[in-house]
């Protein structure tokens, strides 16, 4: 496609509904859908009890992508509001799904940190809000490693102790993270020279990896099975009984991952989603997702309230996330990531 | 009753029926006769319905039958394979056509009871096909046609499977259903006894052509052509031309044999004295002589047959190439070799034209 | 008898290779520790927090009725749509259209379900499941069942619409006792096919309802967890005396209809 | 003639309901879906509906006939394998007594009525470098081998997953074969290997066919086990379809290659549905 | 060479051979006549390794035969239902034993060539099965199992679906083939005067039992037990205890018959006077004489029908509820209804113990 890249951040194609901030929110029913475990089981108890809405009915997605699908495809989704990584808000938002967030609606907000309000794929907030986040680094054994990894290149390039005991995972833009990182460019470049380099550093990697895993990589180093693999924080078992998990944010930098939360323009129940909003971002409810899901939650009250485990990450203070380069959508470029992936994987 | 009218059917370069015309009587026992393979049961499948003849028409008492599916024609038909119901056992298979035409169950059941009896299975009705033998399989098909008792009963070979008692059994059985039910029977059967027993009628096919169609006496003692002589029955046949009366008789005449000289016999009305024709004689009529006997042929025994009441001797006679059949009763008094003579009368030899 | 004998080592091969792995889950399935994948002790557990998962039990009756439903329509209509394709047309165009919706890739079927149901305005339930999953299963029964047919001798129909009984009645009576084999093997594999089926579930069944699948699916974030093992377990468990009950009722009926 | 006309009114009694089903359910969706590849990606994906044969000009890209090469190389060893476990079990199946028959039919399929993934996990246990299998070759003093993340462990998981779908049609085409024939055969000479050439498979090829088309096609589609037993290193055609939908929401070209790929099935389905007339 | 001994076989409740023990020479031909279902199939398909008796043996020169997989054994079924094999043209099923013995090509070519024109099927090599006649597909299954020309050929109702004259052509065959090849045969059959024309010796079985092995000449004229009697050939049974010699004559006796007296007849040396006997005469033996005539039993024509070449005559006599038989020569020369007498002579009657 020749479309020259207008995407200035936070453009916002769909204009906002006219929404009464008293509306009777006992005629409105919200069905959410959202990763499984995620929110507390008891919330459409807590919310139908404290908020008077109707009804609250949950749908679980696997992934975003499943998720997206089902969001994209013509017709009415049926669905008020939406857990989707950041990255994916935006894109949603482009496709002009999203109603812009009323924040007379969710005085919660400022709950926030205020880093997490100035987020590079919605500066502002206009239509989505963060509910978790967090970054993406090598999680390795402790008791098994020759040496600390420090740097992406400890993974794209295995010493022979590590040979074949190394994962990576393949999610599109997870899988160039390291190599663009190592190279020193950006997460959400769209140049071909540096996808070509970063695609180069990752075939030479292949043949040394034990395999690519997004989903069971820390199952693999409590059996030893690996010893070193490319991780989300949250999903690092640190927490092990045995304690011989390590984490740690390579030195050329990472990504910032934000999973949020936003409101479907065909909903027709926005009062009631924003006040489902409201009430999430509360501190007492937002902790929950701290506590019980090894998530950061991007609210100060909230995290303020969480005792932290031993070994756990959820001590990493917001500004050293904040180093951490947010996922965007790239629109067009990003079809280059898939192919990329692709080509990684069926070399 | 059952009118077949100029039916003929292709199988690609296959000609197995050739417009085929009959006329079948009510109440008639009709029969069809002739050699593997030249139509018989193409012919009764395209009146049951499951052929479609390329030409022709078949009607039954003035109804074409050709338009109605095959369940709606007032017909049974007794499939050469037997086509049993693998899945039911022989009670089943029997009772199933009655129960198509709703028969109150207690009726039903008796009605199989009994056919099942007359077929000799009672014994077996809780058993399936396979457990039966190849007679018992052929019982229970023809139990299954017979049962519904429909106004016409199309047999493919109804008992070749079955030793001459419980054959004459079913024979009997099967006029009785004649006589008694007024059934019309269309029978297939390679066995010409049977046929010339059973039938009030024959029709002899050929290559899907009908021959002849005649009483079962007629065609055996005046056979029209040498095909219908030939293949009812093993006859003598000896060539040559249509000569005077013989013996100043005027029903017999001799026929000038090409190598024999005149031989006497009976001429149908229509052959002209010198036309190219054929002397039949049945082994049966022929008479084992002395050598020396006035008005014999001249021969040796080449071999005697015993077959059970009748004994077969081939007699071979010097100028031709088959032997001459005769057939006595009992167990043959010559030995192979013996100088015998052979002669008949002339009204039980037949002339008629030989074939174009 | 020795003649065969070498038949065997595959026919016991095959059910040693299928039943290896179930070995393991069940085993799994008694893991003192979170991991399904690593073995760490015996504990019963997982079977308590089964038994208080009222998602897994929705899911599952959820799951009984899709298959369930959609069997039922795909045996009737593949059933159907084999006799027609085998007695009835000589077309291969429509025997090859007929196998499609089971060649055809999940996914591809998926979006296609849910952009159609979009766009006549279908509200989404468990019905719509059953609609999608009747359609890939029919094409299954219908091409096993097809199979049966090939070639097969059609004397015993004729014979029966000689002896008076109209298509119909030769159908129920005659061709589709001759089915019965394959038709019992096309069912069971429309019902396994739907039990486990996940992609086309997804996209066509309502927001606030879950299949099976579904709820496992959206559940192995980390991997499996045991509990899922304790419930294939007990799925397993259950299955096997329905089948060796059936098995016991059909014998004890045989041996009476024998009398 | 009235036998033509019942022709025609069976073919309608027994056709019309699946038919409209399959026409209303499969075909109008596909079309919906297929349509899409003559449009372009929206930048954010989603669909522009402008006009273009674009997408069919990217489908002959190496990569991609790659992927096709492999693909069919992966499905049909599995496809070989199904067959050859396959076949006696459905033989010997067909040959038991009738009360055991569903038993050892439903015996196949039961380990189905489980979970895919639970399944998969199982044999990841089983193959992975401590698992199971090494622990036991180990025992035999063999290995450790590598069977986890190649192409071998994508050809057991596959076979693994579809070998119930060789199976049960080959159970119904065994099934009705005539045991007098086999007889014949063996009384003419024929060993039993021979008979099984020359008498029983050829009866049993639209059986043969269907199975074989019932594993092929979901091997070479998938996109699940490669991942997961292959670890991704290879993927397969299912999982460049899953891509363009689901990760690159590219639906035109997604739309584009399931054409691509629902026109082989095409021909294999027109192929297979030659050869079992003709069976 | 084929011995079979004390072999029994149980279906179920149904025992189907009961200790069977037959000998069967090198060359012969031998033949199993018996009603349908008495276990003549049962006891081919143990032969050919299809069943396994229950108890019994059967060796082949010697070898154990039950030991052997049915295609190690020299030996050639044809199977009563044909199992023609339905996906190979015809001339594909008869090579198809050929090709199993590795026969080069270009012999295997001329094999079937000959025998296919020696059942006349030439025409019909490449058809399959299903396009055949039912005749033309028992050809097939015949030529298939004599193609081999295995040391041991057992043909289970080989001509069962054939007329007349393809039946005597290929019943030469047969004869050929025992004599040239030295093949041994053991045929199942039906028709009596098949088994009679063809047989060196043959079996009469009756439900899994073996009745009586003998020649056909010795069968037919001296059956040893009403059975046979009654099986071979439509016998008149008269019952009684055996009385005195006949007329002086010492090779004769005479049967005081319960009804009629004194009956001329010839009774085995080891029947006692006095010893309940039956008294069986053949329908040919019998001879039609006027009412009047000295020494003959008097009685009324009920029925005279043509069975081609023989008329049978059926003649009630007071004091008998079955009517007495008589078979004569060509059409038969009296009416229904008339009187008659019947009378015949004491070598022609067999006198035997009554059945137990
Ligand atoms: N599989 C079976 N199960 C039960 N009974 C059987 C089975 N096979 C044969 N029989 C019975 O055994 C008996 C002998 O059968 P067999 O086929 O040997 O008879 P046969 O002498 O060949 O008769 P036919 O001349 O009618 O073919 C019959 O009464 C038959 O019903
Ligand atoms: N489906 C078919 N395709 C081709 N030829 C066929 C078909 N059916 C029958 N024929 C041929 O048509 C002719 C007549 O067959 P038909 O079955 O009517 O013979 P028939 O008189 O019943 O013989 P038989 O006494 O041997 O049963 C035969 O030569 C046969 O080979
Ligand atoms: N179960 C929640 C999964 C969300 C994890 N988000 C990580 C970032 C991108 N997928
Ligand atoms: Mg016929
Ligand atoms: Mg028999």
């Amino acid at each position: 496609g020749g479309e020259s890249s207008t995407s200035s951040a936070g453009a916002n194609p769909a204009a906002a509904d006219e929404l009464k901030p008293n509306a009777d929110l006992s005629k409105q029913t919200l069905q959410v859908t959202v990763w499984d475990g995620y929110i507390p089981k008891e919330l459409p108890q807590m919310v139908k009890e404290k908020l008077k809405v109707q009804d609250l009915k949950i749908a679980l997605h696997e992934t975003n992508e499943i998720a997206m699908t089902k969001l994209t495809a013509p017709g009415d989704s049926g669905i008020d509001v939406a857990f989707v990584s950041g990255q994916y808000a935006q894109a949603l938002n482009e496709m002009g799904l999203l109603e812009p967030i009323h924040p007379e609606l969710i005085p919660n907000l400022a709950n926030l940190y205020p880093e997490a309000t100035q987020l590079s794929y919605d500066k502002g907030n206009k239509y989505s809000v963060p509910y978790t986040w967090g970054t993406t680094g090598i999680c390795y054994r402790t008791d098994l490693v020759k040496a600390k990894p420090t740097s992406w290149n400890d993974i794209l390039k295995p010493a022979p102790w590590a040979e074949k005991k190394v994962t990576m995972m393949t999610t599109e833009r997870w899988l160039a993270l390291p190599a663009l990182k190592a190279l020193g460019y950006s997460v959400n470049t769209d140049k071909d020279d540096e996808i070509a380099k970063a695609k180069d550093l990752l075939m030479a990697q292949k043949p040394h990896l034990l395999t690519y895993d997004d989903t069971t990589f820390g199952d693999k180093l409590v059996a030893g099975e690996s010893v070193m693999a490319e991780a989300w924080d949250g999903w690092c078992p640190t927490t092990d009984p045995k304690g011989n998990i390590g984490f740690v944010v390579p030195k050329e930098g990472s990504d910032l991952w934000v999973d949020t939360m936003v409101i479907m323009k065909s909903s027709k129940n926005k009062e009631a989603a924003h006040a489902l909003i409201n009430y999430i971002l509360d501190p007492e409810v937002h902790s929950w997702a701290a506590a019980n899901i090894n998530y950061k939650v991007p609210n100060k009250a909230a995290m303020e309230r969480v005792k932290i485990p031993k070994g756990s990450l959820l001590g990493v203070k917001p500004a050293d996330l904040l180093d951490g380069e947010a996922i965007i959508d790239l629109g067009q470029a990003s079809t280059k990531f898939s192919r990329l992936s692709e080509e990684v994987t069926a070399g | 009753m059952l009118r077949i009218d100029g039916v003929t059917r292709r199988f690609g370069d296959v000609t197995a029926l050739d417009a085929v015309s009959l006329e079948i009587e009510q109440g008639e026992f009709f029969a069809l006769l002739g050699p593997s393979g030249c139509g018989k049961t193409t012919l009764l499948r395209i009146v049951a319905g499951f052929e479609t003849p390329d030409a022709g028409s078949v009607t039954l008492d003035g109804d074409d039958l050709l338009a109605k599916p095959p369940n709606r024609r007032p017909i049974s038909l007794m499939f050469q394979s037997y086509a049993l119901f693998p899945h039911m056992t022989v009670a089943k298979n029997v009772a199933y056509g009655l129960e198509r035409e709703r028969l109150p169950r207690q009726e039903v059941k008796q009605r199989v009871e009994e056919v099942l009896e007359t077929v000799g299975l009672t014994a077996h009705a809780s058993r399936r096909p396979a457990q039966l033998s190849g007679g018992q399989r052929q019982r229970v098909a023809l139990a299954r046609s017979i049962v519904k008792r429909p106004r016409l009963l199309l047999l493919d070979e109804p008992l070749s499977a079955l030793d001459k008692k419980v054959r004459a059994d079913m024979q009997l059985e099967l006029k009785r259903l004649q006589h008694e039910v007024g059934i019309t029977f269309v029978v297939v059967t390679h066995d010409q006894e049977e046929a010339m027993s059973l039938a009030d009628r024959i029709a002899v096919f050929d290559s899907g052509r009908v021959r002849q169609v005649d009483r079962p006496v007629e065609l055996y003692e005046r056979p029209r052509s040498p095909f219908v002589a030939d293949f009812v029955g093993a006859n003598n046949l000896f060539p040559g031309t249509v000569g005077g009366p013989a013996d100043g008789d005027s029903g017999s005449a001799v026929l000038e044999s090409d190598a024999f000289g005149p031989l006497p016999g009976t001429p149908p009305a229509e052959l002209a004295a010198g036309a190219r024709a054929l002397l039949a004689v049945r082994p049966e009529s022929v008479e084992l002589v002395r050598e020396e006997a006035a008005g014999s042929l001249r021969g040796s025994v080449l071999d005697v047959s015993f077959f059970g009441g009748v004994s077969h001797i081939s007699v071979e006679l010097p100028g031709r190439t088959k032997p001459v059949l005769v057939a006595v009763q009992g167990a043959g008094q010559v030995a192979a070799g013996a100088k015998v003579g052979v002669r008949w009368n002339a009204r039980d030899a037949v002339i008629m034209a030989a074939d174009e | 008898m020795g003649r065969g004998r070498l038949l065997y080592v595959p026919f016991w091969a095959a059910y040693a290779f299928l039943y290896l792995p179930i070995a393991v889950l069940v085993v799994m399935s008694f893991n003192s520790g979170d991991s399904a994948y690593t073995l760490d002790g015996f504990s019963l557990k997982w079977y308590g927090e089964l038994a208080a998962d009222e998602r897994i039990r929705d899911g599952l009756v959820n799951t009984l009725i899709v298959a369930t439903g959609s069997t039922a329509i795909a045996t009737v209509l593949g059933t159907m749509l084999a006799v027609g394709l085998a007695r009835h047309t000589r077309s291969k165009t429509l025997d090859a259209v007929a196998l499609m919706p089971a060649v055809l890739p999940d996914l591809v079927l998926a979006i296609g379900l849910l952009v159609f149901y979009g766009v006549i305005q279908l509200t989404l339930g468990l019905y719509s499941v059953v609609l999608a999953h009747g359609l890939f299963a029919m094409a299954f029964v219908a091409a096993v069942v097809r199979t049966r047919l090939a070639g097969a001798d059609t004397s015993l129909e004729e014979a029966s619409r000689d002896l008076g009984a109209g298509p119909v009645a030769t159908f129920m009576r005659i061709t589709l006792p001759q089915l019965v084999p394959g038709i019992v093997a096309g069912a069971l594999l429309a019902f396994t096919l739907s039990l486990d089926e996940f992609v086309i579930a997804y996209f066509t069944i309502g927001n606030s309802e879950q299949t099976l699948p579904i709820v496992i699916y959206s559940m192995i974030r980390f991997g499996v967890t045991p509990k899922i093992n304790a419930l294939a377990a007990i799925l397993l468990l259950v299955s096997f005396t329905a089948v060796i009950a059936g098995q016991r009722l059909t014998r004890i009926g045989e041996s009476r209809a024998q009398d | 003639m009235s036998r033509s006309r019942g022709r025609r009114l069976g073919a309608f009694v027994f056709l019309s309901p699946g038919l409209t089903y399959l026409l209303v359910l499969m075909l109008v969706p596909l079309v919906l879906v297929l349509g899409t590849s003559f449009f372009q990606r929206g930048r954010f994906g989603g669909v522009v509906y402008e006009f273009t044969t674009e997408n069919f000009g990217r489908l002959v890209d190496p990569l991609y006939l790659g992927v096709l090469g492999d693909s069919v190389r992966i499905a049909v060893l599995t496809t070989l394998l199904a067959l050859l476990i396959g076949y006696p079990t459905a033989y010997l199946i067909a040959r038991l007594p009738r009360k055991w028959k569903t038993v050892a039919l439903v015996a196949i399929v039961l380990p189905f009525w489980t979970n895919f993934i639970i399944r998969i996990y199982a044999w990841i246990m089983l193959l992975n470098g401590p698992g199971l299998v090494n622990s036991g070759l180990k025992l035999l003093g063999l290995g450790p081998y590598e069977l986890l993340y190649n192409d071998g462990a994508i050809v057991v998981g596959l076979l693994y997953s579809y070998l119930p779908l060789m199976v049960l049609p080959l159970y119904a085409a065994i099934e009705r074969l005539d045991p007098q024939l086999r007889e014949a055969s063996a009384n003419l000479g024929a060993s039993a290997f021979t008979t099984f050439r020359k008498v029983t498979l050829p009866l049993t090829v639209p059986g043969v066919l269907t199975g074989s088309l019932f594993v092929f096609v979901p091997s070479f589609g998938n996109f699940v086990i490669p991942e997961m037993l292959g670890g991704s290193k290879s993927i397969m055609v299912g999982n460049l379809i899953r891509n363009q939908f689901l990760k690159a929401r590219d639906w035109p070209f997604g739309s584009t290659l399931a054409l691509a790929l629902i026109a082989v099935l095409v021909v294999l389905l027109v192929a297979q549905a030659w050869a079992a007339r003709r069976g």
